[in-house]
């Protein structure tokens, strides 16, 4: 039972990585319509920008501090760059242009930081582990990074669904022209969420940088999961990205955890161990098309009319 | 039709891009070391390798053996770090009538049923680095070891050889996705729970580094001794040296084995590149001064490409590791030692020789391979 | 279409045939081996383009019916080597058949989705078709396998050489030849409208769904064909063949070209494999020149390459 | 009376497609103007081309002392030119409060500002709806949240394309009144409209496109049967 | 007496729904809606905004799946059928909002109609020709609808006005037995709106339509029979004399300008 409960918070913690990616998926791929492939390498930058800053400075706070700002910056010189080019564009073209900055921005990180994996150690006060019940253990780092990624959710939903920029965002996003007819900077506007989506997912990568190995690639091994959750989610809702993050987290652990071991029972072992890593990986996949056959627009889908509206 | 102009002509594909292009980089490096401690000359005649990257994918292993053959002529196709990209591409190179010589990835397959006359491995096959874990884990009486690997033919190759000679009870074993496990928080919560008296396990580069971080902040790292094979190696031992520190693994060459070959590759590439080679790279070192032993043997000639079999055969060249011969499967006989993980007194961590655990081991599966052993001329 | 593109499109098939007497007589087998390659890629594209550019559906799993084809071919040689079944002439239309039929579930399935929602959708079947070849252990499991016997095709196989290679360029020139053939059909231009206004297309009577799915099924069934000539061609066959980043890599090779264009994945599929040929072999960075090359494509020619050769009515 | 609103041989079109071909005239303070004309005369574009939201816009638009040609739209609207645009365009993934609110600017004093109490009195079916989604809404009342959006920007001029299609009689006759209102108030308006007898009610005066060229301009007065045949064939 | 009614209803209308109901949350679009039209008819329904006539539009189509309620075509129940197969059954609609398709030529838009009707548009080899036989019934169609002379243009770049005319031909190339338009002239001018009532009375007749608009001069120009709908209920229905006399009718709908 303590072990399903540390199996269940663990789960929780890789939803709340996996939700900070794709907060910031959502906001410029679900609410702003761009299919940005590079999103993960935005994650990999924030990696790398912590373990280089962290080196200099000799503090954790102050090296997340600087590479969440220079994320930000990669995501502001970015979406002057390239990605302003793509907002009118089908999405089509836009997984071609992003997959290009995908090719960019790996190359350049290999150039920059060098083949070798970087490390970072997470800061002393974090090393530790923490007794939350008798019996249940659990690493400090991993429980800031539950409560950092749960303050960040809360503060996206505030900001999206509460705000008038949240309003303007949207309103811009479904229709730019009109909403610039009605007074709207949407150049500025998308320039500052992009950069906000950018830093969260740097943020994404400077929390995990510690739990992993900072290295070229490490975007596309989270960016298909992100994307899984936007869209079980429901494309463009906040709050769904955080159902589905925290549901995919809990199902990729606990398949990861249970499944192998379950089908030990059923089939011999070789073969149990073969079918099980695959059977898991396999389980967020099969949960999104399961998702988006019942429900085809996602758990919290933003509805729609097409018979009236132009 | 492949003769085109005096020199030899060696490919080598290994990854240069992607998370784990570290490995190529120190096989490269090592590799051009040795080409200079050879003066670029083999028999004779001047040598050009032409460097390609396999973006740790079969696909492109194999697209660019092909292109190495093909359109280069190589005589000599080498490097290889992954089992599956081995795989993929040593048939179009052996194909392309040219000696494939892994440096790094040793497959079963190709070590028994399907061992194969110009291929040659100067690392070692994937069993035995674990057996010899396993013999050290025997020798110290523990039972109850869970037992962790990816789960791919590298991962599977090194549980199965662990297992084999491990006599102790194994508490239970683990195989994890492959390549894109993000966390193991999972697997090290199964391991708190099951409370092993050790965990043996196999990550390769990051994947290492990766896990030994994890299991230190899951607060195991005092309480179950981890016993790993090829995790810790001089590419991440920067990284996480204070974690592992004390730890200890199996290793067929060290960089402070005491041998005179040894010494010139890792003196000339500390001086040439600054920093510690990983054993990635003195095979890498190996598998050209192999390749230089045969040319020479032939004086040059590539076109007699028995003679030339039959010298890559003798491995007449001074290894790194000391004593090297070949099995009949052209897999490597050879020692395998501990070593253990050592904090000098510059603070910088490194891997000490301890004692010899195999002598002259050959692999389980080299009695499978129908290869008759040519006489030696 | 315009006079530019037809000019290309020719040029690049008297390039393709020419490489023959070219390879034989200047000894470059590897000009073969790469032409080869991006024959069987293009064939891959002009079934992708049939959904992904005509039909407009954004489809990012199509690897996976590729890897059907070349799996076809393995587990044949492996299971029933010396059979009729290591025939190219059974092997073609089954793999065909088993890319198509896989094509049409995936795609009845995901079709209940719009959008980004079914770019998601087909990418996470593919995704599952991919690890299901990862646990193939008794076909290599994530190491893939190796092709123990090519495709017989009479005494000769599909293995390599010349007739293997005019092989797949004249399954290129059919597939091409089918898709003009399907595209300005009626069931082409119901794809096509229903792309531009698909309620509309319910509204006169059309039961687009169908259609849909028929045009899946067809651009399955060319890249199971592509398949089995990849898996001969390569003569090793892995899950490699099915990951996402492949889905990602055909598609890119669709849109560069020109979607929804004849020659466009011809085109692309051309420009990325040359690009990649060439600028690899100048540097190993070469991404980051070929990389933001293809942004460029985007910003400044919508419509590929073919967009950029002058704009076609509606093919 | 200086002129609020100044075109002055404005050209514009899409593509090489040239729509409009030199149109000249003044929208004064507290003026109504009307723009009729048959489909696809211009109307739209010129609209579009006074917002900045024409492809490509030549000769001058002078607002209030600025010159609009190629500011960015949002300065233009920011300037205080409110639009009500053709096909309504509300933005289908806000509420009907959201809608109303987000681009809602403070009113200009001497004016009584909209608010979105205000909005409810002149449109109470809104009311019942400000929480739905704006895509849920019928043609008509999203028709109703455009020009409620666009009055909470309290605009010097209040541009309207056609504002009343799609909406019932009673409700048509209920946005008119609110026009004679708006302009009793001293409000600007341009709007485009195609119903006759209003126009002649309300508006001060009236331009007629023809081709992208103005074929009649004059008071509501002027507006003969004569003139309505040749250029509208009513 | 409502089963004497029933009985001689369906001996009678061409469509028929009965119950029609269609909730959103707690909005009721349509309430219960008991709507038939009869053959040779122009049944024209009328409301206020929101009243639910589009939803209503929706649901005879089968665009929109009913909570409750039966439709029946010539007699047979068409409730549970898709969209293609009404149309099929000889149902066709237009749009509130124009609903062509971009990118096509005007020609090829009708075309697709006349080929669904033909059951040819599964045909997967030869080409799809716009010529022969196909040709001059498409040309006839334009003809109608008076858009001869703009066959090969593409349908992007008409006119407003001139959309809402392909509009009508595109529904009327399905060889519709029923024709469901809504707002056919919404967006028009005065003389494109007159010539668009034209159209309709020249369609009519052979084709029984449901008429939603409005445009009273229109509706009252056209219309055998106006229902009014309001918060998704029918509230009156008959003769367009009759409910232009209805005060109810004049204070909460029309208003005054008649
Ligand atoms: N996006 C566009 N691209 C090309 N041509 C266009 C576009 N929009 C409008 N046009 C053309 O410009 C001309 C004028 O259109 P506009 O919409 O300004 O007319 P309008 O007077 O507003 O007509 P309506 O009364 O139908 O709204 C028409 O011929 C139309 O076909
Ligand atoms: N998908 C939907 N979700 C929520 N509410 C809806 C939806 N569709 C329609 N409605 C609501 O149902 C009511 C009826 O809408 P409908 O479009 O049928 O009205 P209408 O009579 O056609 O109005 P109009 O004359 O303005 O076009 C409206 O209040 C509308 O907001
Ligand atoms: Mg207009
Ligand atoms: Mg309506």
């Amino acid at each position: 039972m303590t072990l399903f409960l540390e199996q269940a918070l663990n789960g929780l913690q890789l939803g709340v990585l996996l939700f900070l990616l794709s907060a910031g998926l959502t906001l410029v791929f679900g609410i702003m319509g761009i299919v940005n492939l590079a999103h993960g390498s935005l994650y990999m930058l924030g990696a790398y920008f912590a373990v280089t800053f962290t080196g200099w400075t000799g503090s954790f706070l102050l090296g997340a501090l600087a590479a969440l700002l220079a994320t930000v910056i990669v995501g502001i010189v970015l979406e002057r760059v390239a990605i302003r080019g793509l907002y009118d564009r089908p999405h089509l073209e836009q997984v071609l242009g992003t997959f290009g900055l995908i090719l960019f921005f790996n190359e350049g990180a290999r150039l920059v930081f060098g083949p070798a994996g970087l490390s970072l150690a997470p800061p002393a006060w974090l090393s530790g582990q923490v007794t939350l019940l008798p019996g249940v253990v659990y690493p400090s780092y991993r429980l800031a990074v539950l409560v950092a990624g749960i303050a960040a959710a809360g503060g996206m939903y505030w900001l999206v669904a509460r705000t008038r920029a949240g309003m303007l965002l949207r309103a811009a996003a479904a229709n730019r022209n009109m909403a610039e007819a009605l007074g709207v900077n949407s150049r500025l506007l998308f320039l500052a969420v992009f950069a906000l989506g950018a830093g969260l997912s740097g943020l994404a990568g400077i929390l995990a940088a510690p739990l992993l190995t900072v290295r070229v690639g490490m975007g596309e091994e989270v960016l298909l999961l992100a994307f899984v959750v936007v869209v079980i989610g429901g494309i463009g809702s906040i709050r769904g990205a955080l159902v589905a993050a925290l549901l995919i987290g809990v199902l990729d652990t606990l398949g990861r955890a249970y499944l192998p071991g379950a089908l030990r029972f059923a089939f011999a072992g070789p073969v149990a161990d073969a079918v099980g890593p695959a059977l898991s990986s396999m389980l967020i996949y099969f949960a999104m098309a399961v998702v988006l056959v019942v429900r085809p627009r996602g758990l919290f889908p933003t509805s729609a009319r097409t018979d009236v509206a132009a | 039709t492949r003769e085109r102009g005096e020199g030899v002509r060696i490919g080598f594909v290994t990854t240069l891009t992607g998370g784990s292009a570290a490995i190529g980089a120190d096989m490269r490096d090592a590799f051009e070391l040795a080409l200079d401690h050879i003066g670029r000359e083999m028999g004779g005649r001047p040598v050009t390798v032409v460097y390609e990257d396999d973006g740790q994918n079969p696909d492109t292993g194999l697209q660019k053996t092909e292109r190495l053959v093909q359109r280069d002529g190589v005589h000599f196709v080498t490097g290889y770090i992954w089992s599956n990209v081995l795989l993929a591409s040593y048939r179009a190179g052996i194909d392309g009538g040219a000696f494939v010589i892994s440096a790094n990835a040793g497959p079963s397959e190709l070590a028994g049923v399907q061992c194969t006359p110009n291929f040659f491995s100067t690392s070692w096959q994937n069993d035995q680095t674990p057996m010899a874990m396993a013999e050290v884990m025997n020798r110290r009486n523990l039972t109850n070891v869970y037992v962790l690997a990816p789960n791919y033919a590298a991962g599977r190759n090194m549980a199965a050889g662990f297992k084999r000679t491990f006599k102790g009870t194994i508490a239970a074993e683990e195989y994890t996705q492959w390549p894109d496990q993000l966390d193991f928080a999972a697997e090290l919560a199964k391991i708190r729970a099951a409370n092993p008296s050790a965990v043996w396990f196999f990550f390769p580069g990051n994947y290492g580094t990766q896990f030994f971080k994890q299991y230190a902040q899951a607060g195991l790292l005092g309480q179950i001794p981890l016993y790993s094979t090829f995790s810790i190696d001089a590419l991440n031992l920067g990284q996480i040296g204070e974690l592992v520190a004390g730890s200890q693994l199996t290793q067929h060459w060290g960089a402070d084995l005491p041998v005179a070959a040894n010494k010139r590759f890792v003196d000339g590439f500390r001086a040439k590149y600054g920093r510690t080679p990983s054993f990635y790279a003195a095979q890498s070192y190996d598998s050209a001064m192999l390749i230089k032993s045969a040319v020479d043997a032939t004086r040059g000639n590539l076109e007699d490409r028995d003679a030339l079999r039959a010298a890559l055969e003798r491995a007449n060249f001074e290894s790194v590791r000391g004593t090297f011969r070949f099995g009949r499967n052209h897999y490597p006989v050879q020692d395998f030692h501990l070593f253990e993980v050592v904090r000098a007194s510059d603070g910088a961590y490194s891997l000490k020789l301890g004692e010899r655990i195999f002598a002259a081991h050959a692999d389980p599966y080299v009695g499978d391979c129908p290869i008759a052993q040519q006489a030696a001329r | 279409m315009s006079r530019a593109v037809l000019l290309l499109a020719a040029a690049l098939f008297v390039v393709l045939l020419a490489a023959v007497p070219a390879a034989l007589l200047l000894d470059l087998p590897y000009l073969l081996f790469l032409f080869q390659q991006l024959a069987i890629l293009a064939t891959a594209a002009v079934g992708l383009n049939l959904v992904l550019g005509y039909a407009g559906l954004p489809a990012f799993g199509h690897a996976a019916f590729v890897g059907i084809g070349s799996y076809t071919v393995g587990i044949l040689a492996t299971e029933l080597p010396g059979t009729l079944f290591t025939s190219a002439w059974v092997q073609l239309p089954l793999a065909a058949a088993l890319a198509g039929l896989v094509a049409a579930l995936i795609g009845a399935v995901s079709l209940r989705t719009r959008g980004v929602a079914f770019l998601m959708i087909t990418l996470a079947f593919g995704q599952m078709l991919y690890f299901a070849a990862v646990a193939l252990e008794r076909y290599g499991g994530d190491d893939g396998m190796i092709l123990v016997a090519p495709s017989r095709l009479g005494e000769q196989n599909l293995s390599r050489g010349v007739l293997s290679y005019t092989i797949s360029v004249a399954v290129l020139a059919v597939a091409l030849y089918v898709s003009f053939r399907l595209m300005r059909s009626p069931f082409g231009t119901v794809l096509r409208g229903a792309a531009a206004n698909e309620r509309r297309m319910q509204a006169v009577g059309v039961a687009v769904h169908r259609y849909r799915i028929g045009a899946f099924a067809a651009s399955g069934a060319l890249c199971g064909i592509a398949g089995v000539l990849l898996a001969n061609h390569t003569a090793f066959i892995s899950p490699a063949t099915l990951a996402w980043t492949r889905s990602v890599e055909l598609a890119v090779m669709v849109l560069l070209g020109g979607a929804g264009t004849l020659f466009g994945p011809l085109f692309g599929a051309a420009a990325f494999v040359l690009l990649e040929e060439v600028l690899s072999g100048v540097t190993e960075h070469w991404r980051i020149v070929f990389g933001p090359l293809l942004l460029l494509v985007v910003l400044a020619a919508p419509g590929g390459i073919a967009g950029l050769l002058g704009r076609q009515s509606n093919d | 009376m200086r002129p609020l609103l100044r075109l002055e041989g404005v050209e514009a079109g899409y593509g090489a497609a040239r729509v409009l071909n030199g149109v000249s005239f003044d929208v004064g303070a507290g003026e109504v103007v009307a723009l009729m004309g048959r489909n696809g005369m211009g109307k739209t574009t010129l609209v579009r081309s006074i917002l900045g939201l024409a492809p490509w816009v030549r000769g001058r638009i002078l607002f209030e002392t600025r010159e609009l040609r190629a500011q960015p739209t949002y300065r233009i609207a920011r300037a205080g030119i409110g639009l009500v645009p053709e096909g309504r365009q509300t933005f289908p993934n806000l509420t009907v409060r959201e809608n109303l609110t987000a681009t809602a600017t403070p009113g200009r004093s001497g004016k009584e500002p909209w608010t979105v109490e205000r909005v409810l009195t002149m449109f109470p079916q809104l009311g019942e709806r400000l929480r739905a989604m704006a895509n849920t809404l019928s043609g008509g009342e999203q028709q109703m949240l455009a020009i409620g959006r666009a009055l909470m920007t309290n605009p010097t001029l209040l541009v309207l394309d056609e504002a009343t299609e799609g909406l019932s009689p009673a409700l048509r006759q209920e946005i008119w009144a609110c026009l004679a209102m708006l302009r009793r108030q001293g409000q600007s308006i341009l709007l485009v409209d195609k119903h006759v007898a209003p126009i002649r009610r309300i508006a001060d005066r009236i331009v007629i496109l023809e081709k992208g060229r103005v074929a009649w301009r004059g008071s509501a007065g002027g507006l003969t049967d004569d003139v309505l045949n040749r250029t509208l064939g009513v | 007496m409502r089963a004497v009614d029933k009985a001689a209803v369906l001996a009678e209308p061409l469509l028929v729904a009965r119950g029609l109901t269609k909730r959103y949350g707690g909005l009721v679009a349509n309430a219960g809606i008991d709507f038939d039209l009869r053959p040779r008819e122009v049944h024209a329904v009328i409301g206020p905004n929101g009243g639910g006539k589009t939803t209503l539009l929706g649901q005879l189509m089968g665009e929109i799946e009913p909570d409750a309620g039966t439709i029946a075509l010539t007699g047979a129940d068409i409730t549970a059928l898709a969209v293609p197969e009404r149309v099929l059954r000889g149902l066709a609609r237009s749009y509130q909002v124009t609903s062509v398709f971009p990118g096509f030529t005007v020609l090829e838009n009708v075309a697709f109609g006349l080929r669904a009707r033909r059951r040819t548009t599964s045909r997967f080899w030869r080409a799809a020709r716009t010529g022969g036989e196909l040709g001059e019934a498409a040309a006839a169609i334009l003809r109608r609808v008076g858009l001869s002379g703009r066959s090969g243009v593409d349908a992007a770049v008409l006119s407003h006005g001139e959309q809402r005319q392909l509009e009508i031909a595109i529904a009327l190339s399905t060889t519709p037995k029923v024709l469901l338009l809504d707002e056919p002239l919404a967006g028009l001018g005065v003389d494109e709106g007159r010539r668009m009532v034209d159209l309709i009375a020249s369609i009519a007749g052979p084709i029984a339509i449901v008429l939603v608009e409005h445009d009273m001069d229109a509706v009252f120009a056209l219309a055998d029979r106006i229902t009014v709908l309001v918060d998704g209920a029918v509230i009156a229905s008959g003769a367009p004399d009759a409910i232009r006399a209805d005060p109810l009718m004049r204070s909460a709908y029309l208003g005054e300008d008649l």
